[in-house]
């Protein structure tokens, strides 16, 4: 393997004794002073990683207030990570990802106020409340799609970089694709064929493993041969590497690489972020199966505060300043509920108008209870013979 | 009788089973130290401990063909499939190979398998977590499906499957998890293969199954006031199917509709009502008619979700229509 | 019109239609090297070339969804899955994903992609190679599914499936692919979601597809000479499916019988009789009829596969049955 | 990795180059004198293969006759992987096989008249004439099956050693499982699905990947972004180790070593074997896409001429012994098709024996055209209510 530019993980793992081979690269992110024209990018990734927490805690109020259904799934403590993937992407490029994605998508430019509107269910969501917090979609911000079937988006993903590859060379106007997938998906047969098709059609696509350490209440001891995740494209001669989660910067660093390598050389590359799941696997899920001890860890590790706290210790940011950017997300949020609250539903008269783009002739219509043939219908056929 | 949800009436089958046939495993993602995704199993890991109750990577086609070889082997393994949507990544597995092993090997072998899976739609759970594709498995020769309706039948049921030597898929619906019945007491068990007039009438045949036999029920209780009997069937079992029932009850009421939560083409719904025309050809006054799922993959928005799914109001405008047909007076 | 295999017609669209557009990409195991199992692709990769003709590993979930996902960025590829057996390892791809996808993200991004692929029993092939399981996808919304019948229909139909903007899955047949027919030179379109009556007839409509369709006809033709004018309906679509063509047939003859080389319980032909019933109730003289699959595991030894699978004796048997119970005189 | 005991593959491969590790371990059975007993043993191999190639090219004769219909996969050219796994698997332990195994099943023990019946389809065969070339299984013997979906058999196998680890601890006792793949066959779902199970349940399962070079017309380079398959437990930590297929014994020890293990540490093994094929990917095809070179390697490495060659020049079998043998297979061949026309056919009024093991009421039994309800059913349910 090589191109392992991974820093060291968030937390003690399996793989570590057994004599894995060590990743090579250095620590970025762990210098306490920046430079100016880096801090203010911090300052920038602060204001986002701050929205996505704000509209997340608001999701998750929402949810308890009946005003957003089905599942419902939050990047809480995954911040870092959101955000430091979401840096280096081009506008060009695509993005698949789970039904864990609130994140993404506003880290990708979606508003949060249709973002919201999708999960409650409204006209101007952003995918015309047809989606829900599982499915979000903007074909604009080039986010094609969370989907709610583990490991569905990994051959889609790799279809997406087969058209890529169909259309450009390699090189530095090629566009790529990141597809994002949890731990507990490497599990999943969708990940050995697509991480093969990329390898033996050398397709510009970045597979990112989001390790939180949990599929729903699953450590990834239990559940994966080999814990080490970024060694599992070994099976592909796919190049991994594993990156501290929790660190926006380190993140943006690893993905920017293998972005680069992806468009540049239409080769896929295999990125762990390891980082946390500060709460259940869904908004519903209690998580009573969590020990205290790794409680605690996740909230020792959250980048939220922890990026504050570099800024404002670094003097990027002065407290008052922070206080400032977690009101705007406040703000930004209120409005984004308010914006949901008011965006109409969804045209029940519509409801068979997504099903084709090609209109066919005898495309069903009925309503539940509705008779097959409308009145008429039939001797209308009869005759036209 | 004792009364309990659907919930506890599953749970408690699967431990009795398990105490008294130390070859039953149970199988699945999450259905150990998360006690199950919808907690069907909980607290079973605590008393029958991790190889008696197997948590699993996500990984359906996997385990689930891994539930299958064990079967082989004479284990009687029960898995878990969260949502009967996740068995499409295991259906190779469940059709190609536990319906087939018996015969395509000349009976030497045997697959001693249940699969407890739930529908359901109606929780706005967007368009690839709501459906209802038990038809796929009623389809397929080798198999076994049935689908509980009540507590009791939960229990009756699952007994029934887990003590049969066949793969058998048990359909549960996520609406039904915490509806409330009464359950008989020590063992029971009734035959897969079977129906059941759950409620007899003269007027007017519904056939369900499922959580849809809730609705069913409650507008046979509503029809019944206003003058009009109608008889109920449970189809219970999806495969086999017992024909004899339903066409027997089509014939007393010379009416009939089938409600059904999947959508219309090709459905549950299809298969009774092709039954009935020929098995109650003369005694039909008016087609039998199904109330089914619109056909869309299912919206999240709730007014969306709604308008597709059938209910009680479609149910009672039919059966209405039906009527008015048959000049039935009230 | 030239006269040509079924195969050739495959094989001519697909060449044809590569040379229109060049965003047409055929996606497939031993598509190009090997020249496709049944040959259907044989030649393509050396006119096209590796990337427009792309051998697959094994891997159907894989290459199928990444077929989805090139379709989603408008490419527009065509899958061939071996037999439709093996579209289980894919059918979360499809199913779950293909289907979904238009809709689920509220119409913002369209699937043109088309799925062919054989089913067909009859040739020995055991019980995990000989299904017709076409049903799984008639079934589902957002899907578009053809069974071409004829050389002619397939060039129509594959034709129109290209062109379409959605996931068409086209159901060839092992049984077809030598079959000869007159083919239409040039652009020849048939719409998605129509029926033909490919023979007309006063007395009693067949309903076919497919393979079926042959039996069918030669069925109707001794029908014929016995005095009985037999109409053949070809459903062509299965999604949509043209329901008014069949219906109005049977408003004709008054009588119907549907051959299908699925098994007969939840086949395609349930929602024939089904919709027939509710169409023609009034005109219908005795129960519309299927003649299907035995419901076993498709057996290997030739005796026992020819006595699971439909034919045309059985066919004849079915249509003097209902001759008989409609008091027809010949 | 550990437990390499590879030796050198069959032929040269790119993943030779790529600096991959080497295996460890020695070369058996490149010596020229034989000791004695392993001289008899090798006789008895010799026997087996010589067995197996006669019936391999009679069944392909008896297919162009038309006496055998379907698919039919020949293991003409693995005849010394086919004897070399069997040699150590006991009589207790299980295996499950791809449709490409008359071999196996002879080589466990199978008669040959029985699979020779069952390739006929007829009421002797050994799955009774349901199953087909494809889809052979002796209970006795413990051949649980050989499976026409690819990679359908690894979930199955790998189920079957979950039940033996239900059962019984590690040990010299336990019984393993043996699971035959092709290469092509790796790059399916259910074969990463199926390996990390076995890793994270510690199952006693011996994955073994017959590698001819070709999953029907397509190379492994092709087809697998790691084209050195047995490197592919590594997403799981399953040890793996490459033989050369040609190599009777060197197959006998690597499977050993591999079952062994199994049994002993209840832990899977990856072995690939690499070897050839004769012929096409079934008995229909001529396989025109294959290199003058490529066919001409595989016929230069016959392992069973390669065999008595070199008995012959150890002194171990004179060329009259031989002959002898040759002469054997062919009159057990003669037997078996003999023994398969004899055979009647399977008894067409048993249709629906075979569907359901535990008989329940309803289950369907019409023929095709028959009614859906036989005269006076009905009544009799009406009457009954
Ligand atoms: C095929 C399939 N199986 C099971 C599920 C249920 N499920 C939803 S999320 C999840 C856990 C996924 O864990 P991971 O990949 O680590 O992602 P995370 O939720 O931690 O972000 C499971 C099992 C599903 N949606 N799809
Ligand atoms: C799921 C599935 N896809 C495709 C096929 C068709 N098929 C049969 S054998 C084969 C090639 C297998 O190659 P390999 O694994 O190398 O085994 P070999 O035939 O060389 O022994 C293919 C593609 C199948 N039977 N099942
Ligand atoms: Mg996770
Ligand atoms: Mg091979």
């Amino acid at each position: 393997m090589t191109d392992q530019t991974a820093t060291r993980p968030g937390r003690p793992r399996r793989g570590r004794a057994a004599g894995a081979q060590e990743p090579a690269v250095g620590e970025p992110g762990t210098a306490t002073a920046e430079p100016a024209v880096e801090a203010e990018t911090l300052v920038g990734y602060y204001r986002q990683m701050s929205l996505i927490r704000a509209f997340e805690l608001r999701a998750s109020e929402m949810y308890q207030r009946a005003r957003i259904g089905g599942y419902c799934h939050l990047n809480l403590g995954e911040e870092a990570t959101v955000v430091g993937l979401m840096a280096p992407l081009a506008p060009s490029d695509y993005l698949f990802t789970t039904y864990r994605e609130h994140g993404y998508a506003i880290a990708r430019g979606a508003s949060p106020g249709r973002v919201m509107a999708e999960l409650f269910g409204k006209r101007d969501g952003i995918s015309g409340g047809w989606g829900g917090s599982m499915h979000l979609f903007d074909k604009e911000a080039k986010l094609y799609g969370g989907y709610g079937i583990v490991g569905g988006q990994i051959p889609l993903a790799t279809g997406a970089a087969l058209a890529i590859a169909q259309r450009n060379g390699p090189g530095p106007d090629s566009p790529a694709v990141m597809c994002l997938m949890g731990d507990g998906t490497t599990n999943i047969g969708a990940f050995h064929e697509s991480l093969n098709l990329a390898a033996v059609w050398h397709l510009p696509a970045v597979y990112v493993v989001v390790n939180n350490g949990l599929g729903m209440g699953t450590s990834v001891d239990a559940s994966s041969g080999e814990p080490d995740l970024y060694k599992r494209g070994a099976s592909y001669r796919i190049p991994g590497a594993r990156v501290d989660g929790d660190d926006v910067v380190a993140v943006r660093e690893a993905a920017h690489a293998a972005l680069e390598r992806a468009r540049n050389e239409h080769q896929p590359m295999l990125l762990e972020a390891v980082s946390h799941r500060l709460r259940g696997h869904s908004v519903v899920d209690p998580a009573r199966y969590r020990s205290a001890e790794d409680v605690e860890a996740a909230k020792k590790a959250d980048p939220v505060p922890a990026l504050r706290e570099r800024l404002v210790a670094s003097g990027a940011l002065d407290a008052d300043a922070a206080d400032r950017i977690d009101a705007e997300a406040e703000a930004a949020v209120d409005e984004a509920v308010v914006f949901a609250e008011r965006s109409p539903d969804p045209d029940v008269g519509k409801l068979f108008s997504n099903v084709y783009t090609t209109p066919v002739p005898n495309a069903p219509h009925q309503l539940p209870g509705d008779p097959l043939f409308a009145p008429g219908e039939l001797e209308e056929h009869v005759a036209a013979r | 009788m004792t009364t309990m949800t659907y919930r506890q009436a599953l749970h408690d089958t699967l431990a009795e089973e398990m105490r008294r046939d130390d070859s039953v495993v149970l199988i699945g993602e999450e259905i150990g130290h998360f006690e199950g995704s919808y907690k069907i199993t909980a607290g079973l890991l605590a008393e029958f401990g991790p190889t008696r109750v197997r948590d699993t990577p996500i990984a359906e086609e996997g385990f689930v063909g891994a539930a299958i070889g064990a079967a082989m082997l004479g284990m009687r393994p029960v898995v878990e499939l969260m949502t009967i949507n996740f068995s499409l990544l295991a259906i190779d597995q469940i059709v190609n190979h536990a319906a087939k092993i018996h015969a395509m090997f000349g009976g030497q072998v045997s697959v001693p398998l249940v699969i407890r899976t739930p529908g359901g739609g109606g929780q706005q759970l967007g368009a690839s977590h709501s459906q209802n594709i038990e038809v796929y498995y009623a389809h397929i020769p080798g198999l076994k499906v049935v689908a509980p309706a009540t507590p009791a039948d939960a229990k009756g049921l699952l007994t029934a499957a887990m003590r049969d030597d066949d793969p058998v898929l048990v359909v549960e619906n996520l609406g039904l998890y915490n509806a409330k019945g009464e359950v008989p007491d020590g063992d029971h068990v009734l035959p897969i293969g079977t129906a059941a007039v759950v409620k007899p009438g003269t007027d007017i045949t519904i056939v369900a199954y499922s959580r849809a036999l809730t609705v069913a029920l409650e507008v046979a209780r509503d029809l019944e006031e206003s003058g009009v009997s109608a008889e109920v069937v449970d189809l219970r079992s999806l495969r086999p199917l017992d024909r004899g029932t339903v066409v027997a009850s089509v014939r007393k009421t010379s009416r009939a509709v089938v409600l059904e939560d999947d959508w219309l083409s090709y459905g549950i719904g299809a298969e009774i009502a092709a039954t009935i025309q020929e098995g109650a050809f003369d005694y039909l006054d008016a087609p039998v008619r199904r109330v089914a799922a619109a056909e869309v993959p299912v919206p999240y928005a709730k007014p969306l979700e709604t308008a597709s799914l059938p209910d009680a109001t479609a149910l009672r405008k039919v059966v209405g229509e039906i009527l008015d047909a048959t000049a039935f007076s009230r």
